[in-house]
């Protein structure tokens, strides 16, 4: 298929007697927003440690435009344009902000050490390019202008996960990876980055595959949804067809209802004690 | 007090010195440096040499444990590799230092790679008593490998020169040593705003995601290896044509770990705190002394008496030192430098 | 009038793994040089004793001797350790006017075309390794000799010299063993020794630890073998801490011991006469203290010597006149008569523990290496 | 060849080895405790060894008397240690902590020779003499007496940890502090422990090193083949330690009883790197956690 | 109604200059369940810490105010004396020991407990709870997912039983059906165990929903508390906490957003 950028053939990986991948195949549309969903421990994040290669699977292919990459080391599918953020924050605490998005543009930059030790033409004019098309191009974007200079280490969570993305879109991605972008942030933070993701998508015309619980966002801005449990893939489809698969609200969904929850454990009860 | 520093372009943005008075300062400073060694005293001009190659020899360790997080404990082995070639070049070949210390510089940066080898798959402390062992066998080479070594009587240099001048003064040294010690920290300045230095801290900071981020891990740790095993190489070969011989002695793990406790005393991961470190250990067994010495009149035995009592304090200081500023003395600095901008107002 | 001071500076040792012997070998210069110029000075000449502490450490060394050169200009340096005295040679040959001596004893050191201006008060490694094997091929002609020597610069230096010597005097050289410097566990050598039945065990670059052990473990065994040591293995230490296990141990020695059991001489007298006045409270000193005291003794006689033959103190005089020492009576300082050659003196004599009445005997005439 | 020297050569190594275990086991106890690599560790059993030295040279106090009284020396010791300076350091960079013991064992081998002097020293004379002889074999009494004694300690250890929750605790502690506070652990407290009993077994292991070789304010020096010891079995893992020691002591005495003794570091050494680059985290240590 | 946890007015402060909380009071009564809910940054977490002790380790301090666990001040005790007082803190990010097993990390709670010994069989509860648990319970629990590492943070305070446990967002990360899971299980154990509890969380409705009183926190300070049916019907909290869009009381939809509220911020 032409527009399908990434493609996963028979993805199986396991850790001793742990199988934590079987045979997951699915393919990611290119300029789509993909969501992977699943319960925890199904497998996700490990999934994209092997689409990036931290991972060896011990069976199965991945494709990226066509071609098989499942051979190549991390940093060379970094430089090919799959460019991810972490489920824990991996942000590098002993740089500032700017370093830790110029770091991301690493693989593309070709200073070497001599010319890297003393500074000289070449270096110095590719550092100002890298420097103005960050600021100028993705700073600007994510708007985090204000904190540039500061340690990453002080930064709110939620700046964090902005910087993380910030850094990812610095590698240049084709596809970008977002391990639970939005966990932990609250609603005003989430709409926020649900923005940001929205507008890379239509604006840039990016590929993005991500990973998240935040069922009410997966299902207003994902065009493709895959569920994974216990290392299977379970069902795929558009957000609405996988919404209403019994098997998968019964692995993963639940009710999604506060109200009946409530009823079902006579919470009210205690409430008006 | 300073406000703002105004800049409009990323080039001076990204300058090493941003402002005017730093400029200035800086001015003054090489302004000294120049001047000093006609003012000074045989004997403190003998400790400014030794505290440039310490300078030198620390920013090197600074490069690969306080940007690359890879502790080494072969550091004296570096160093030694670097003088025992930068000897044995200028006696069998005939070179000068211009040529015999990169050269030095360069095996022992080929060595460091091939110690750095297990970096890969080994860290932390397993590391570093790895290039404990790579010292250790390095030391076994000096002894045993006589026709260059020496053996046990180590080598003498018996030509030491620079573009034929003979570097037989101190006041010579001096001027070889001090601009190579700019030279070097400047490299490890320039070296912070490139993407190699970039890589090296997020090697430090967190490895694996650096490697999804596009870091090649080996290469990288290596490189850092070679660097900072060149940086020692150097330092070693100036510290041969500045002791005019080497012996299997000269660079024992005490100098690995001189050089670890400069950097952490100084402040790891800067460029300031490798120099304040080289300073600070170079100098304060010196100063010590010098204040026993004024005991003397009130105690005339002191001398004695209070040697050990030297070694306590040296210790303590340390201890001190790291209770107090756990960052080390840069970051002491600086605190003092904001402190000055600000004032009189309070932070 | 008062003539003008003479000044010695010395590189201490009274920290750092020599501390021990360090600062008794400072305390016996500091002695001897109170002593001579309560006693008038030499020839009238005052003498001014600075010094500094540096634990063995080779760049403090070269520190301590730019700075006291440049601040005292000296005659006389004592200096530490053999790094030290190879890395200052260049150095010292450019001062103005200052000879050498030290605590190293190093083989190296009696090239005199290499180090003019270094000089050992005693007998190189070499030559002390000479000696005892000297005296073991005549107690015990083609007897059974192992060595034992520590793994460190000081300990290999005379190694391979004292092979070719042993081998030379006819001796059987049954074994050499390589130690670790300092608290070792022995128990494997012993092992090999018990093995080779060695006649004797000499043992060169230690001060008393692991000798102890060895000869301990050795005659527990019932082995009958004998123990002997070159200079810094020779000290009263071994009868002091290691008591009667020493007894019988064989030392060599240039220089009488502090403790004897009757005086050898005038000089003697004096010197225990002068460490009672004013160290009341040491009743017995190590030899290092001795090895101070006649360094400082040496130094004096070449500046006497010099000044009575009415030449000027310079370098070139003060080695002339040094090299021409020649069967000089120290009046019981040394235990042989003193006599310069290849920048040393290559005399020694071997003395034995008596470790019931706590000192040590000679038991050989003076031994000359040639 | 010689069969009856290798297996008394290898009863002194694995002698030895016990010893260097001891040591080693007070140094992973204080590792897996607090994450400190304490390289004052030789240095606490240099002081151990002169307080053994003072009760029973000096004081003259039977050696039953004195050695557990410089056990307990060494003890507090590294209790106070920890309390005055590891304590604060919390939280700090390890290697920052690893250099602030490297400046505790300045300070120890100063006031060592302020107190003692700098001279050497042989302790008096605690342990039977006469050689054991089994057949033919030969054992040297010290050797084998200190091997026995230093067994006996770490059995008692071994067996502590491995059926109590001391060691799940020591490690809660190493691997989260907050929340190891929140599990109702007092962090401070097995801090304390660990460095108190931690030192306690280098403590003896100093006195019987001292035993037989001897004692100087440099004697801490020794504590290099810890490192080595410690690292070849796996910094955090007390069978590690056991395991290490035993080999590493058996190794340095054959090699010096068939190659010579200016082989045995180079031999150890070379050794070590090839273990750690087959197995990173030594024969036993345990693999740290890398998830992204 | 007796209170096992009183707040009262507390100032907290970081490194001697931060402040953080500038006068937060709250009450636990016994046998409750409470929520504390507030934006990221406002302070639950330090209150958390504030009460548990746990403030010392990350150089904060109680500067002002007072805070009593069962009537005696939590100040006089350290932070392990506190828990084995019988009140438990879950940590925010789940904190469970990497290198231990799951087992062990059950074990190392039960150094909560007095008696310490007899809290083995408490296992076989959190087992029955979380039988996710009990199939990797050999397992290393750094390798745990993060679902799987959140069940035995919680599992922990199973094996402490307390007398109060105060939950730290218990469902960061975690997938909607578990979430449900652990609420339920939240509840049972307030039931059953007669636990009180304080439930800090983002996910306000849920929490909301299994507790009896809330408490909403802005800028370290509480804005407005109500039993929590009052605070559910409250319209800022619809609006800024259930993600109600203000108007019909419908959840917005995030593609809606559009740029209205960038555009917001750049005005400002
Ligand atoms: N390196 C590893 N070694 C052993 N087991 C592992 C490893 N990495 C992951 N696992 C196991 O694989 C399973 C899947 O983990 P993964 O992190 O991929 O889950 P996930 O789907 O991302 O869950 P969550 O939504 O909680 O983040 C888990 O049971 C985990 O314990
Ligand atoms: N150790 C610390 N040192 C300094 N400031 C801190 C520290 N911990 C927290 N803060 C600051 O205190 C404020 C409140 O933090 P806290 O963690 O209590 O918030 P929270 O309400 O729990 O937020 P979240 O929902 O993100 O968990 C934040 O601004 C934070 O930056
Ligand atoms: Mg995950
Ligand atoms: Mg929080």
């Amino acid at each position: 298929m032409a527009d399908d950028i990434l493609e996963l053939k028979g993805i199986s990986l396991s850790f001793g007697g742990l199988k934590v991948l079987s045979d997951v195949s699915f393919t990611v549309p290119e300029g789509k927003i993909t969501a992977i969903v699943g319960p925890n421990g199904a497998g996700k994040t490990s999934l994209f440690n092997a689409i990036s290669g931290f991972y060896k699977p011990q069976a199965g292919e991945i494709f990226f435009k066509g071609e098989n990459i499942g051979h190549l080391h991390p940093p060379k599918r970094a430089k090919l344009g799959l460019a991810r953020s972490f489920q824990n924050i991996a942000l590098f605490r002993g740089m500032t902000v700017l370093d830790n998005i110029k770091l991301g543009a690493h693989s593309h930059l070709k200073t070497g050490l001599l010319a890297a030790l003393f500074y000289i033409g070449k270096a110095q004019r590719e550092e100002m390019a890298l420097r103005e098309e960050v600021e100028t191009k993705i700073i600007d974007f994510l708007e985090i202008d204000h904190i540039r200079n500061m340690s990453v280490a002080s930064l709110a969570y939620g700046l964090q996960k902005r910087v993380e993305l910030a850094r990812a879109l610095a590698i240049g991605p084709q596809v970008l990876l977002l391990d639970e972008p939005v966990a932990g942030m609250n609603r005003e933070e989430k709409e926020d980055m649900a923005r940001f993701i929205l507008d890379l998508n239509q604006e840039w015309g990016m590929t993005v595959l991500m990973v998240e619980h935040d069922m009410g966002m997966v299902m207003d801005i994902s065009d493709k949804v895959v569920v994974l449990n216990f290392g299977q893939l379970i069902a795929q489809g558009t957000a609405e067809d996988v919404k209403n698969d019994p098997e998968v609200i019964k692995a993963y969904l639940g009710s999604g209802n506060v109200s009946d929850m409530r009823r079902r454990l006579g919470v009210e009860a205690a409430g008006s004690e | 007090m300073r406000i703002g520093d105004a800049v409009s372009t990323y080039p001076s943005d990204e300058a090493i010195f941003r402002t005017q008075t730093q400029k200035v300062w800086m001015g003054i400073f090489i302004a000294t440096l120049l001047t000093f060694p006609f003012v000074s005293s045989p004997y403190t001009l003998f400790l400014a040499c030794l505290v440039g190659i310490a300078v030198i020899s620390a920013t090197g360790l600074n490069i690969l444990v306080g940007l690359t997080g890879q502790i080494s404990l072969g550091h004296g082995g570096f160093m030694g590799v670097g003088a025992y070639t930068a000897v044995w070049l200028a006696d069998n070949m005939g070179m000068g230092l211009a040529l015999s210390m990169p050269l030095a510089g360069l095996l022992t940066a080929a060595v460091g790679v091939v110690v750095g080898l297990p970096s890969l798959r080994v860290k932390g402390l397993y590391l570093a008593i790895a290039t404990m062992a790579a010292s250790v066998i390095l030391h076994f080479i000096f002894v045993h490998w006589e026709p260059v070594t020496g053996g046990n009587a180590g080598i003498n240099l018996q030509n030491a020169n620079i573009f034929g001048i003979n570097l037989n003064s101190d006041l010579r040294m001096y001027f070889v040593v001090v601009p190579l010690a700019i030279i070097a920290v400047l490299g490890e300045r320039n070296l912070l705003r490139t993407r190699i230095g970039r890589a090296f801290i997020a090697v430090r900071d967190r490895d694996i995601s650096a490697e999804v981020l596009g870091v090649d891990l080996l290469r990288y740790k290596l490189m850092s290896f070679g660097l900072s095993s060149f940086y020692a190489g150097c330092a070693g070969a100036l510290w041969a044509y500045f002791f005019k011989v080497v012996t299997p002695e000269s660079f024992p793990l005490d100098t690995s770990i001189f050089y670890l406790a400069a950097i952490i005393v100084g402040g790891m991961g800067t460029v300031l705190g490798p120099i304040l470190g080289a300073i600070f250990m170079t100098l304060v067994p010196e100063i010590l002394k010098i204040l026993t010495a004024v005991v003397v009149p009130i105690l005339p035995n002191a001398q004695v008496l209070l040697s050990p009592v030297r070694v306590v304090v040296f210790g303590a200081l340390i201890v001190g030192f790291l209770l107090y500023e756990p960052h080390g003395m840069a970051e002491m600095w600086r605190r003092t430098r904001r402190y000055s901008h600000l004032w009189p107002f309070k932070t | 009038t008062a003539k003008e001071d003479i000044v010695f500076a010395e590189t201490a040792l009274i920290t750092g793994v020599f501390g021990f012997a360090g600062g008794e070998l400072h305390e016996g210069i500091v002695d001897y040089f109170n002593y001579t110029n309560e006693n008038g000075g030499i020839r009238g000449h005052k003498i001014k004793h600075v010094f500094e502490d540096c634990g063995y450490k080779v760049d403090c060394s070269v520190a301590t001797f730019k700075k006291l050169t440049a601040e005292h200009n000296p005659l006389f340096y004592s200096g530490d350790s053999t790094g030290f005295m190879k890395a200052i040679n260049p150095e010292l040959q450019a001062t103005k006017n200052t000879l050498m001596s030290g605590v190293s004893y190093a083989s190296e050191l009696t090239d005199e075309t290499k180090y003019p201006r270094s000089f050992i008060i005693g007998p190189s490694y070499t030559d002390q390794m000479s000696i005892l094997l000297t005296y073991a091929a005549k107690e015990m002609p083609g007897a059974k000799v192992a060595i034992v020597h520590s793994d460190s610069g000081f300990g290999r230096d005379p190694i391979e010299a004292g092979k070719a010597k042993a081998k030379e005097l006819g001796l059987d050289l049954v074994e050499v063993i390589t130690t670790k410097p300092g608290s070792v566990d022995v128990s494997t050598e012993v092992l090999k020794l018990r093995r080779k039945k060695p006649d004797y065990v000499l043992f060169h670059g230690y001060v008393l630890t692991p000798i102890n052990e060895f000869m301990q473990q050795m005659k527990d065994l019932g082995m009958a073998t004998k123990f002997m040591g070159t200079y810094w293995s020779s000290s009263e230490l071994m009868y002091m801490k290691a008591k009667e296990v020493s007894d019988g141990y064989l030392g060599v020695m240039h220089l009488n011991y502090f403790n004897m059991e009757k005086s050898p001489g005038k000089e003697w007298d004096a010197m225990r006469a002068y460490n009672a006045k004013v160290h009341p409270d040491k009743l017995t000193r190590p030899n290092f203290y001795m090895f101070g005291w006649f360094q400082g003794m040496v130094w004096a006689e070449v500046i006497g010597r010099t000044v009575d033959a009415g030449k000027e103190l310079t370098v070139d005089n003060l080695r002339a006149t040094l090299n021409s020492i020649e069967n000089w009576d120290t009046g019981g300082i040394a235990s042989v008569p003193v006599t310069v050659r290849n920048n040393s003196i290559p005399f020694g004599r071997v003395f034995k523990v008596n470790a019931a009445e706590g000192r040590y005997e000679p038991v050989s005439e003076v031994i000359e290496i040639k | 060849m010689d069969w009856l020297f290798f297996f008394e050569s290898s009863i002194a190594g694995l002698a030895t080895g016990a010893i260097y275990s001891l040591v080693a086991l007070g140094f992973v106890i204080i590792y897996k405790a607090t994450r400190v690599i304490n390289f004052a560790i030789g240095e606490i059993m240099m002081i151990s060894a002169y307080l053994f030295l003072t009760f029973a040279g000096i004081l003259e106090w039977h050696p039953l008397i004195a050695l557990p009284l410089a056990m307990l020396g060494g003890g507090l010791l590294g209790s106070v240690t920890e309390k005055l300076i590891i304590r604060p350091m919390l939280g700090e960079s390890p290697i920052s902590v690893v250099m602030v013991t490297i400046g505790l064992s300045s300070i120890l081998v100063g006031a060592a020779q302020i107190i003692w002097g700098p001279g050497p020293r042989i302790l008096p004379d605690f342990l039977p003499r006469a050689p054991i002889f089994i057949g033919e074999l030969y054992v040297s009494s010290k050797i084998a007496y200190s091997a026995l004694i230093a067994i006996g300690l770490l059995v008692c250890y071994l067996i502590y940890f491995r059926f109590s929750r001391g060691g799940v605790a020591l490690r809660a502690t190493a691997s989260d502090q907050a929340a190891a506070f929140s599990m109702g652990i007092s962090v401070p407290k097995v801090f304390n422990y660990a460095w108190f009993f931690g030192s306690m077994a280098a403590a003896l292991a100093g006195v019987l090193v001292a035993a037989s070789g001897g004692l100087s304010p440099y004697s801490g020096s020794m504590a290099l083949s810890i490192l080595v010891v410690v690292i070849f079995g796996g910094l955090d893992s007390l069978t590690g330690a056991l395991v290490g020691g035993l080999l590493v002591g058996w190794l340095e005495t054959m090699t010096g009883a068939f190659l010579g003794g200016e082989y045995k570091m180079l031999t150890i050494f070379t050794l070590l790197t090839f273990v750690l680059v087959l197995k990173p985290y030594g024969l036993f240590g345990t693999k740290e956690i890398e998830r992204l | 109604m007796e209170t096992i946890l009183e707040i009262n007015n507390i100032e907290v402060v970081y490194n001697k200059a931060v402040q953080v909380l500038r006068g937060l009071s709250l009450t636990v009564p016994k046998g409750t369940i409470v929520a504390l809910l507030g934006s990221n940054g406002a302070g639950k977490s330090t209150t958390l810490k504030a009460v548990s002790g746990l403030l010392d380790i990350e150089d904060g301090e109680v500067a002002d105010g007072k805070i009593t666990f069962k009537g005696r001040d939590v100040a006089l005790d350290s932070p392990d004396k506190l828990v084995r007082r019988g009140l438990f803190h879950v940590m925010e990010g789940r904190h469970v020991f990497e290198d231990l097993t799951v087992e062990e990390n059950l074990t190392a709670a039960t150094y909560a407990k007095k008696g310490g010994a007899g809290a083995r069989a408490s296992f076989a509860l959190v087992y029955e709870y979380f039988p996710r648990l009990k199939d990797r319970r050999k397992g290393l629990a750094g390798y745990l997912s993060g679902g799987e590492q959140q069940m035995l943070a919680v599992g922990r305070s199973l094996v402490a039983a307390p007398d109060l446990i105060m939950l730290d967002e218990p469902s960061l990360g975690l997938a909607p059906l578990l979430v449900e899971e652990i609420f339920e299980i939240i509840v049972r154990i307030n039931r059953e165990q007669g636990t009180s509890m304080l439930l800090v969380e983002q996910n306000a409705a849920l929490a909301l929903a299994v507790s009896s009183y809330g408490y909403i926190m802005e800028n370290g300070k509480v804005v407005i508390d109500g039993t929590s049916d009052e605070l559910m019907k409250n319209e800022d909290v619809q609006e800024f906490y259930l993600g109600a869009s203000g108007d019909d009381g419908e959840n917005r939809s995030y593609r809606e957003i559009k740029h209205y509220k960038r555009r917001k911020r750049w005005l400002s």
